[in-house]
């Protein structure tokens, strides 16, 4: 309804005068992406000793993944900067959560009291008692 | 936001005004019930959240009863839905009652009036738009209401047989719920679990906690979708010349609650699923192992309990600024209104209801200072949530500054307006002291608590809303409300609502704690039963004078008096659309002048009022320099 | 109102369609939707020390996760070549664009549910996972998952009739009683008797089993002697203790066993895997959600098939908007892969 | 008309501050005696006072004011037009700097009363020096009661429970005169401890334990309540603490010891 006629003026100019295709970007931008992901499960064989630095590798690679997504199959690149007060918010926002809940559900600050933890307590000292880890099969 | 550059369009809105879409006839179901016309739904909203009101004002009285008589028999209600147990209140009733009281006035009056009646309603009205951005959507916004209303009918333990036995079939027992009316959900409104996820901890919820959950649900699928459509039809479809700071400050409350609503709801969306599937499914976000209730089998899982309070309120704390500001907004436009002058500091007011939203997202854990949360973060909540006081304190002072020097009309819209404002003071004030955690340490969870909320839930936003009511009712029906009995209604309801809640901040003093079917047990709070029953005869007072608003609302649509566009001499938009508004809103599209508040403005010569709409020649302007 | 030749007028807002807007805006509030589960996810396994790891345990396949990422990635650059042929009125090739997404998006599907079908085979589910020896002990003799429903479903399936599992046992006595006499026996006779004997086999094995469980001794003190020990002050300390290690014999042995082999129908005892439940939780949790947005996504695209050769240069508006969601859900994978199967 | 409703406002909040003036002496105030029992209660009760004192200013500046600006509208002469203002610049000013400088300071001034509440692990005694607490008693809440785990006499308390540990059930014991930590369990859902007179309260969370600090001024029963929606019979978890000397929560240790431990042959005097 009045959306296409709105489109229509907003758009007039760039897109429906003589459309040039973007084929070629969109291709590049979809062997990166492969490539990313290659890199991620490559990392993962590595058997890297550091976790940390797997994790931190891994997450690198997934958000540099995401930004091809967004810049250009989602066009942000060519977006007015209207894409900024959305998304920064957003993006804040979205930190805030898990951010906020660190200190209280990531760490604890009170003992915690649940058979868990004792169980994890003995696994780790057996294993530092030089018992063999607990193997446990494959089925 | 300074990106907005107007760019020329060849607008067709005059092929939309009054001609409907090419849909020349609509039939009866289209036009009311499953219209897409914005001003129809906000109406059926209107409609349904008052009826809600009655409902969660009935459960409130339930609640008192028991407080002023404990243990007695319940005249009518008593006889309705206990009759089994003497007429007489269980404990699990009373726990059912004021948990489904809060629902019901929570996600079935306060916010659907709201954003829902009043946000359809106004946003395409006082923006100049023929309609919202997606009229579809809209209406099934207001449809998603009513499976949330059914599924809390079962919350409350209605469920009927029907249902009942087809999940019996299916197998499903989970969702069958037992026990009639008294087997509601009980849980409080916040459902902490693991009273909320382990069906054994409070076995009269049975499934009735379930369906709570999901009406939740519901209530955000369709607020979700609300806001959504809000937020772009403000961003988007503005008349020519309605550049932001031209917009009226309901619709900036409007667009500012709609972005809280928009980012805090998902939340709680995702935290009521992680919920249910813990009930239901075996999952354990929030059951930690070896939790052994009624000595029933230790649990497994490895969950733990506070995440669900902090996923719950991270919602529900902008939850409660999203029941305030549209009400500070509409406060603000009748103001201005009723006293023939601009609003004191306009940007001022826009600036701080953004502050008052942006700071509202990092307050939530003030809910859980005793909780066990990390001291740490209970500091930084705590600095966060006293510095919130400050965008309020802005907003009362240029309310305040608003009625200075203006030609006060003192109708019931002003009255309303003025109560509003008084109350919200009182309610803000006592948050202060919560805010204070230490001080929160002993009042947390008694009775200043409940005062507290009943103080900005009602006495500023539901008073705002009264006042609303009677301001825009001649836009919506062409006719005037009755102005007596809304003094009378105002008056009633105001000594009411003073007298049931001011004396809870005593209570909560006294060390009353809140959600007690019997506090009088205790020795120490025995001598407060007294005080518990004059509050309770306020209550009822206040209750019964509801039916003159209801009255006067019903009776005032056939038989007020009948009145012009701009009954109120008014500058918004709005007031330039017929009354009623027909299809499409505007019969000349409107272009926009000036801002929504140049009351008493020098260049409108002998009125005092110049709308929106009205083009003052650029000689006439100058002769006042001000603005 | 007249009809006049429409005057230009000043369009307010951004230059964007409102559809277009009000996807992104969707968009955002998906973005806190998923948050919360991705948020809570992180948190909760910080907080978890001992937090399962090993994809042997928890049958996390990160191969076909891999490959599930690969078909994403394609299934996103095929929404954007069809917009883009759209918009350069090759409406032919973006309707096949359009249905090879929509083919990828059942793909998508169908290993997720390969994946599914691995955790269902393997009970990796939320509530079903021990995480200590004597839970997974527990689980092995359980009348829901373990051995005692093994033993429960064999007697329904001879006697259905009885609906009481006390008079289920008692008609398999008085048959094996009855047929063991029987001194003329038929062929079918004699099967029944054996397969009446091997049930009371396996329900002798059930119940010690289960004494021996509860009582937490090792299988070396025969069940026989249970009466004398209870009988014995401080008699815990003075045998040895029952070890998972002893059960998964046991029942690796009942599993070879001729006679009552046939009946386990191949159970194995669940190992316990610390923190299980609640990444059991998790991860179905999240990749449910997901799942449930590609299958919306899916009911898009054939919105889209379904205009056929009227596709036109006006739906370009229609496939971006959903081009945008299925991103989003790209999107979310792209984020879940690490997390789930790497990290 | 407009000037009886100017007053109207007015007389309402006239109402509210005499109520709240007179509450104390209608016992509608602080339970008990109106004082706090313990050192931290005390500085709650304060900070109270000191935040009722700023609320107290604010409204009745804000209402008066209220009630000024409507009597002032409605007594507008009638050939005159209402003031067209839309705004002062430094009046915002003002009351923005104004309330935000008294916002900080409520809200630095209580961290330390906070700090020693939940992070100090201390409590300042009255000669101003930091006092830890003596950690007494394992408080388990349950549906509906409290069940509390003592160690023996002259033993510290450990975290598993022990052979000759003391037990009881709704009923605290705590000395009195120095500051005591609680550790705090639930078996189940959510509870909280509430003793109002001492100004304590905490939540008892499922797979935590909290400690909790507080001090008893004086020899005597105190109520404990729950203040956690924890079910049907939330209101009924009626608890008492009962602060005694050193000697006498000695000698009530002894005689519980004696009492749980008696065998059935011998009576619980002999036993000693
Ligand atoms: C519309 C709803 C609404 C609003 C607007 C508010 C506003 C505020 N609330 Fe309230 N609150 C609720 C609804 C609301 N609240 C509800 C429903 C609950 C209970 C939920 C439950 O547990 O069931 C609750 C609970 C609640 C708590 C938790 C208490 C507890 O459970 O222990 C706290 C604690 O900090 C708090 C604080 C505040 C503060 C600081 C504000 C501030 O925004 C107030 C700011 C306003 C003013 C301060 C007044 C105006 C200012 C001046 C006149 C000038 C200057 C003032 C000074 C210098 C002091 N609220
Ligand atoms: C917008 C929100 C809102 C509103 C408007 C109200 C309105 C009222 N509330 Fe509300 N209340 C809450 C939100 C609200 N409440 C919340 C969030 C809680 C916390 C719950 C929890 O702890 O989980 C709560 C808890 C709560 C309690 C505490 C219960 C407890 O902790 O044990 C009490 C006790 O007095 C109470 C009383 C009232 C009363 C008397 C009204 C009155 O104002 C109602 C007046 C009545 C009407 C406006 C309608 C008129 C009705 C009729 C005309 C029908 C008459 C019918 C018959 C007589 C059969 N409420
Ligand atoms: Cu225990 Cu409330
Ligand atoms: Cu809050």
């Amino acid at each position: 309804m009045s959306d296409h006629a709105v489109a229509h003026a907003a758009d007039a100019g760039h897109e429906h005068e003589e459309h040039h295709s973007h084929g070629q970007l969109y291709f590049m931008v979809f062997w990166v992406l492969c490539g990313f992901t290659l890199m991620s499960i490559g990392a993962d064989y590595l058997q890297m000793a550091n976790k940390n630095i797997l994790r931190a590798i891994i997450l690198a690679v997934a958000t540099s993944k995401a930004l091809c997504v967004m810049l250009y199959f989602m066009h942000l690149k060519f977006e007015g900067a209207w894409k900024y007060l959305l998304l920064a918010p957003t993006f804040i926002l979205a930190a805030t959560i898990p951010l906020a809940l660190v200190p209280d559900v990531g760490t604890h600050y009170y003992t915690v009291d649940v058979p868990q933890r004792y169980e994890y307590e003995a696994q780790e000292a057996a294993k530092k008692a030089g018992h063999a880890p607990v193997k446990v099969e494959h089925h | 936001m300074s990106t907005l550059h107007p760019s020329i369009e060849h607008a067709d809105h005059v092929d939309h005004g009054g001609h409907g879409h090419g849909h020349h006839e609509l039939s009866f179901i289209q036009k009311y019930v499953f219209s897409t016309d914005h001003k129809v739904i906000g109406l059926q909203f209107l409609f349904t959240t008052l009826i809600m009101l009655m409902v969660g004002g009935a459960l409130a009285l339930g609640v008192r009863w028991q407080l002023a008589r404990p243990w007695e028999y319940m005249p009518i209600f008593g006889d309705l839905t206990f009759a089994s147990d003497g007429g007489q209140i269980s404990p699990e009733a009373y726990t059912m009652l004021f948990t489904m009281h809060a629902t019901v006035m929570i996600f079935l009056v306060i916010i659907p009036i709201l954003a829902g009646a009043f946000g359809n309603f106004l946003i395409p009205l006082q923006i100049g738009a023929d309609d919202m951005a997606f009229p579809v959507l809209n209406m099934l916004s207001y449809w998603f209401m009513w499976p949330a209303i059914a599924c809390f009918a079962c919350a409350l333990g209605l469920a009927p047989n029907w249902l009942n036995e087809t999940f019996l079939q299916l197998g499903m027992e989970k969702l069958v719920v037992r026990g009639g009316l008294i087997a509601g959900a009980a849980n409080g409104w916040t459902s902490y679990p693991l009273l909320s996820a382990l069906e054994q901890a409070s076995p009269s919820s049975g499934a009735a906690q379930t369906w709570w959950l999901i009406a939740v649900t519901f209530v955000g699928v369709s607020s979700m979708m609300g806001s959504v459509n809000y937020m772009t039809t403000i961003i988007n479809m503005r008349a020519p010349g309605m550049t932001l700071f031209r917009m009226p400050l309901t619709i900036w409350s409007m667009f500012i609650t709609a972005i809280l609503q928009a980012f805090a709801l998902p939340v709680l969306t995702a935290a009521g699923f992680m919920l249910v599937a813990d009930r239901m499914l075996g999952f354990c976000f929030f059951i930690p192992s070896g939790v052994v209730v009624n000595n029933a089998a230790p649990t497994v899982g490895g969950g733990q309990p506070l995440l669900w309070q902090h996923l719950f309120w991270f919602y529900s704390h902008p939850a409660v600024y999203i029941m305030l500001l549209p009400a500070m907004g509409m406060v603000s436009d009748m103001l201005a209104c009723m006293c023939r002058k601009p609003v004191f500091g306009y940007k001022p007011m826009v600036y701080s209801m953004a502050a008052i939203a942006g700071l509202g997202f990092i307050v939530w854990g003030h809910h859980m200072f005793t909780s066990g949360m990390n001291p740490a973060l209970g500091m930084t909540f705590m600095v966060a949530t006293i510095m919130i006081a400050l965008p309020s304190a802005i907003k009362v002072f240029n309310w305040i500054g608003t009625i200075w020097g203006g030609r006060v009309q003192f109708n019931t819209v002003m009255l309303n307006c003025v109560a509003f404002v008084s109350l919200f003071i009182v309610g803000g004030l006592s948050g202060i002291f919560m805010a204070a955690v230490p001080v929160d340490i002993y009042i947390h969870d008694t009775y200043f608590i409940v005062a507290h909320f009943h103080y900005v839930l009602f006495g500023a936003t539901l008073f705002g809303v009264f006042g609303a009511i009677q301001f825009w009712f001649p836009k919506m029906w062409g006719r005037m409300m009755n102005e007596t009995v809304g003094k009378i209604h105002f008056v009633l309801t105001f000594i009411g609502f003073n007298c049931t809640f001011f004396p809870m901040h005593l209570l909560g003093i006294a060390g009353m704690p809140r959600r007690y079917a019997d506090p009088y047990h205790f020795p120490y709070l025995e001598h407060l039963l007294p005080l518990n029953q004059f509050m309770t005869g306020a209550a009822i007072l206040m209750g019964f004078a509801q039916f003159l608003l209801l009255g006067n609302f019903v009776l005032s649509i056939f038989f007020g008096p009948k009145c012009g566009r701009n009954p109120w001499n008014a500058n918004g938009l709005e007031w330039s659309a017929p009354s009623p508004p027909g299809h499409g809103n505007f019969d000349v599209p409107p272009v926009v002048y000036h801002g929504p508040y140049e009351y008493s403005s020098p260049v409108s010569g002998d009125k005092d009022f110049l709308m929106q709409t009205e083009y003052v020649p650029l000689a006439q302007r100058k002769v006042h320099t001000g603005h | 109102m007249s009809h006049t030749a429409p005057a230009p007028t000043l369009k307010m807002g951004l230059p964007i369609t409102n559809s277009k807007l009000g996807m992104w805006l969707f968009l955002g509030t998906e973005i806190m939707f998923f948050t919360a589960f991705i948020g809570t996810y992180i948190v909760l396994r910080m907080g978890s020390p001992g937090w399962p790891t090993d994809t042997n345990v928890t049958h996390i396949k990160i191969f076909w996760g891999g490959l599930n990422t690969f078909v994403l990635i394609l299934s996103s650059y095929f929404v954007v070549v069809s917009h883009d042929a759209l918009l350069c009125k090759q409406y032919k090739k973006s309707w096949n664009f359009m249905l090879f997404t929509l083919l990828l998006g059942f793909v998508f599907l169908g290993i997720k549910g390969y994946e599914y079908y691995g955790k269902f085979d393997h009970d990796i589910l939320p509530g079903h996972i021990p995480e200590s020896a004597e839970q997974a002990m527990e689980k092995a003799i359980s009348t829901k998952v373990g051995l005692g429903a093994i033993v429960d479903a064999r007697l329904t399936a001879m006697y259905p009739k009885q609906t009481k599992r006390e008079d289920r046992k008692s008609e398999n006595d008085a048959v094996t009683a009855k047929l063991k006499d029987k001194a003329d026996a038929t062929a079918a006779e004699k099967t029944e008797l054996a397969a009446a004997e091997a049930i009371n086999e396996l329900n002798n094995e059930y119940i010690s089993l289960k004494e021996h469980v509860r009582a937490k001794l090792s299988l070396e003190v025969p069940y026989a002697n249970f009466d004398a020990i209870r009988k014995e002050e401080n008699s815990a300390s003075k045998y040895p203790v029952l070890t998972l290690e002893e059960v998964e014999h046991k029942i690796h042995e009942l599993n070879k066993s001729k006679t009552v082999g046939p009946l386990m129908g191949g159970m194995h005892v669940s190992q316990p895997i610390l923190y299980g439940n609640l990444f059991a939780s998790n991860y179905f949790l999240m990749t449910g959600f997901h799942a449930i947005h590609v299958i919306v996504g899916l009911f898009m695209f054939a919105l889209v098939l379904k205009k056929g050769s009227k596709l036109c240069v006006d739906d370009a508006y229609l496939i971006e908007n959903i081009g945008l969601y299925w991103h989003f859900v790209d999107l979310v994978w792209i984020f879940l892969f690490p997390l789930l199967y790497i990290i | 008309m407009g000037k009886l409703w100017s007053l109207f406002f007015v007389f309402s909040a006239v109402i509210a501050v005499a109520l709240c003036w007179f509450a104390p002496d209608w016992n509608w105030w602080f339970p008990g005696d109106g004082k706090a029992h313990s050192t931290l209660g005390g500085k709650i009760d304060d900070l109270f006072h000191l935040i009722l004192i700023i609320v107290a200013v604010t409204f009745i500046g804000t209402q008066a004011a209220l009630g000024y600006v409507l009597w002032r509208g409605a007594t507008i002469k009638p050939e005159e037009k209402a003031l067209f203002s839309h705004g002062s610049h430094s009046l915002e000013v003002i009351w923005t700097i104004v309330p935000s400088a008294v916002l900080l300071f409520i809200a630095l001034y209580q961290l330390d009363v906070w700090a020693q509440f939940r992070i100090k692990g201390a409590i300042r005694d009255s000669h101003g020096k930091m006092v830890r607490p003596e950690p007494v008693a394992e408080l388990t809440a349950r549906q509906f009661e409290w069940r509390i785990r003592y160690p023996a006499k002259g033993k510290p308390l450990q975290p598993q429970p022990q052979p000759d540990d003391i037990y009881s059930v709704n009923e605290l014991h705590i000395p009195s005169g120095r500051p005591v930590e609680v550790t705090l369990r639930t078996d189940d859902v959510q509870h909280a401890i509430f003793i109002p007179e001492l100004r304590i309260k905490q939540d008892a969370v499922a797979s935590l334990k909290i400690p909790v600090w507080f001090d008893a001024l004086e020899n005597r029963d105190y109520e404990m309540l729950c203040a956690e929606l924890c079910g049907w019979g939330h209101y009924k978890m009626k608890a008492k603490v009962v602060a005694r000397s050193d000697a006498d929560f000695d000698a009530w240790k002894e005689q519980a010891s004696a009492e749980q431990f008696d065998d059935g042959f011998r009576k619980p005097a002999e036993a000693k």
